[in-house]
């Protein structure tokens, strides 16, 4: 018998997507995010979602925002880094229309690692107990008695993903990953959801993998689709392979500053029938020079 | 007096004095300035001294540039580690990290800091973009606050959210904060030094940057600021100093951003 | 009949049968036997097969040779992740390992399993090296149970010290066993392969290995062993299992093993 | 100024490990223990240790027992791996000579992970009380509340070692260093623990970490003392180094189950005035054919 493949196009890899899933997708920032995989599911016009974002994100959250694809968000950190706020965050968080999880880093963090655990739940120190944040999350923060000590602590739940969408450098067809950049929460992430796809700039042969195992970031064991994605984090940067691309944020960031998104969405997404499709609408010699091994 | 020196300079001259040769430090999301204030400290009186570059993972970064986005892979450029995500959450309840500088869209009297809404928590005139790692201000050693601004929208008398806490509801803070955390302890901005050394642990002007003055910083200040008694200008950067900051910025960030 | 295989030999290939193209398993320490069933599995009618190789952290090990310790170096050989010991623990407690290869120093009729001590507690006869990853029989799907011997000593009455719970006592395995896990459900011994299919969920007899029967394994077990109705000798190896087996173990230590 | 050296003898390293103080050890088994660093504690006639080993391991400890510096073990797994069970070990529990905390795999590891973590402590599904653990253990197991669900949910304490030895391929005299095998719980450890000692087989220039800084396993600034021990995890095997010494590892289980590791301890040990004085005893063409590089 031979082994199966698990690469897919994007449509098919996301068409299992459902409204109202609890989606997640890796990266940092402007880093590693799986753009290619985010705007398809724009393209599908999936609804409802529920965002558990990595604690320190933004630009695939704004977007699926202003695509009206987003009931609840999480909400660590939700911006655009060096660009500041995210617009259409901002916008529908003032204007009430979406629902807000109000949380931090660490309860993100450590609720990802208890699902990635299988544990029940996971406790802190009671700083929390010095912020806001028990206030307008009482369902996320529960005081309890350490039994060890008697002193109060704080639990906070898992979180468990229905859908992870996790960007590489390179993968192979069983779904095998490698990432150059900063380990972030690929590795918990992975492991806390229940359906993971990876999209992958290139695809390699196993054999890639297996003369090097101590270098593989995720395990193709977790992963249920592979996506091959060229420029799948554009326009966000790729660790070791691309730069981002400042004007293209810049432009984003002033469609969405000024609630056009929908107009950026018609002329880069929504128009184009696959992430290839809009990808290769970008100048090639602008993409080019983004390259690190261009530089 | 002839300013042959940036505002920023001076500033990043001012952090690298502050911090200590054993310190481990953690700078985030733009951060140019303390982030050349830790390489020079490196530089200069502590070789010791280790620091996390934010969302690269990079420790102790040599990188050849200044960019503009700390999760940046080329950061890595030079480090001595990539930290993952785990470690650093870990080094910041732990209290491993000596030194976090944190930042706020409001800060009060008493350090407190807002990154959740400005106005009603449930219909915000402003929504920022969350609590990120503020609740650390009670975990880790010494919180140093960094702010590229300076105005009264930004200093105001007390936060509408308090996402970390600085030295307000002392009862509170003794209970909730680890043993070993003091809060934030400095801050710093384009006008001048602070720290919180009266006694109830109010912000106190320390010391004013170049054509600043105690009154013209009050006047940017939404609260009525306490001064230190030998308060005068902030001292400038020597030509060693300098000399290494513009080696460790070689492209000019700092010198063009003021 | 000519018997041209080694016991291990049939082993590994009954244990492959036991496996499923889906299947995500893992072995421990002295697992040569368990670990060829898992790679002539993968090389027959389970590709998708993933298995994890204990302590090296060796993800489908393609090592060369059979070694005789589990965390050695080597196994990382042709493997495609090296999987740090937190993701173990992981994939035990959330039950990703659908197959958990496990043994003890004591079984009992219900396939607890002991690896702490015999005797009491307090005072044990033979004090064993501890409880290890045995719980997880309650948080993995299905556990496998691999002995490298088969005596009275060994499959006991009631063993003394609960490390691994199996069957017994049904209203606490419903109330804390995962539920996903279903225990022990094969058990395979130098003797014969053995299931756990009575309406108590009692160890029983499924066939029995060349130059044994249904008495001489009943006379090396401690207590009374349930019996399928079909029971029969262990399918030999194909001569296709075989071939793959002994490509496999090139050094041959299956084939010196029995 | 000048950066500090963190480079000491073993002697110097482990001068500061009091009587009593709570100890771990890295490695799996008989792979990558610091065994140059725990052959120093004997010759230094440490006593009682409280020893928390990572879940699965033994020889260390089994050394330690017979030269009488135990007082206490934490126990997942103490034993000789492929060799059976830890003479020593077995021997000191059956006479009573030894306290043990009667555990397992994932209260080590989840312990060690909450101090790590700063977590006040761990909470489990309700696995264990399906072993007889608790019964045994009941200062460690506590059983509690779910908040979130109502559920009975067992809570497990964290583990702080006062002491954590690691031993590493590689290291730089400020605490950097690299292992080339399997993952354990080097990370996690290196975390947990107030003082950490770094044995490499090979110190290298800063310079070979910052060139490839997402190689690096071990961060220099856990660490407070860096040895260098070539064979440094002899008889034991240093992945990607060398292989255990079969021989040695026999001879040595035949002294323990004999119970005259006295003998043992006299002559590579108590002896020798260093770990390298023991090492060059050994016959180099023997050492030599360990080597992965020499075969």
């Amino acid at each position: 018998m031979q082994r199966t493949s698990k690469l897919k196009s994007a449509a098919e890899a996301l068409a299992h997507v459902k409204d109202g899933a609890k989606i997640i997708a890796g990266g940092v920032h402007l880093s590693n995010t799986p753009m290619a995989l985010v705007r398809q599911l724009v393209r599908q016009g999936v609804r409802d979602l529920e965002i558990v974002p990595t604690p320190a994100t933004g630009l695939w959250v704004d977007l699926l925002i202003a695509a009206r694809c987003v009931k609840k968000v999480h909400v660590s950190y939700i911006g655009l880094e060096f660009l500041g706020l995210a617009p259409n965050f901002r916008r529908a968080v003032e204007a009430g229309e979406i629902e807000i999880s109000e949380v931090d880093e660490p309860t993100i963090f450590h609720g990802l690692r208890a699902a990635a655990s299988g544990l029940p739940f996971c406790v802190f120190p009671p700083i929390h107990l010095l912020t806001d944040l028990p206030k307008v999350s009482p369902d996320v923060y529960k005081t309890i008695t350490d039994p060890f000590t008697g002193e109060p602590v704080v639990a906070v739940p898992p979180i468990q993903p229905d859908v992870c969408l996790v960007h590489v450098a390179k993968a192979d067809i069983y779904g095998n990953g490698l990432s150059l950049g900063g380990r972030h929460m690929e590795d918990i992430i992975t492991k806390a959801s229940r359906h993971v796809i990876l999209s992958a700039e290139e695809i390699v042969d196993t054999s890639e993998f297996s003369a090097a195992p101590t270098q593989t970031t995720i395990p193709g064991v977790l992963v249920h689709s592979v996506v091959h994605a060229p420029f799948g984090a554009y326009p966000g940067a790729c660790p070791g392979v691309y730069n981002y691309d400042r004007p293209h944020l810049l432009e984003y960031n002033e469609f969405a500053k000024s609630d056009r998104t929908c107009d950026y969405l018609d002329a880069y997404v929504r128009t184009r029938n696959s992430d290839d499709d809009m990808i290769q609408r970008i100048d090639p010699a602008r993409l080019q020079a983004l390259r690190l091994d261009a530089r | 007096m002839s300013m042959d020196f940036s505002v920023s300079e001076l500033m990043a001259a001012a952090i690298s004095r502050e911090l200590r040769d054993d310190d481990f430090a953690a700078v985030g999301t733009a951060s140019h300035i303390p982030l050349c204030g830790l390489r020079l400290a490196q530089r200069t009186h502590a070789p010791n001294l280790w620091f996390l570059y934010g969302g690269s993972g990079a420790l102790n970064s040599k990188a050849s540039e200044l960019v503009e986005m700390a999760a940046d892979y080329r950061n890595l450029e030079g480090a001595e580690y990539r930290t993952p995500l785990a470690d650093i959450i870990d080094f910041e309840f732990t209290g491993r990290f000596s030194v976090l500088f944190l930042g706020g869209m409001q800060i009060d009297k008493y350090g407190n800091m807002n990154m959740v809404a400005v106005g009603d928590y449930a219909k915000p005139k402003v929504r920022g973009p969350g609590t990120v790692g503020l609740a650390f201000t009670a975990s880790v050693q010494r919180t140093f606050v960094y702010v590229q601004h300076h105005d009264p929208r930004l200093f105001v008398e007390k936060v509408d959210f308090v996402s970390g806490r600085g030295h307000s509801g002392p009862e509170e803070v003794a209970a909730y904060r680890r043993p070993w955390a003091q809060g934030p302890t400095y801050l710093i901005s384009p006008l001048g030094v602070f720290d919180f050394e009266t006694p109830d642990g109010a912000m106190r002007l320390r010391s004013y940057h170049p054509g600043q003055s105690v009154e013209s910083v009050q006047a940017k200040t939404g609260f009525k600021l306490a001064v230190a008694p030998d308060v005068g200008p902030t001292p400038a950067p020597t030509a060693q100093e300098l000399r290494i900051i513009r080696e460790i910025d070689a492209g000019g960030v700092l010198r063009a951003g003021a």
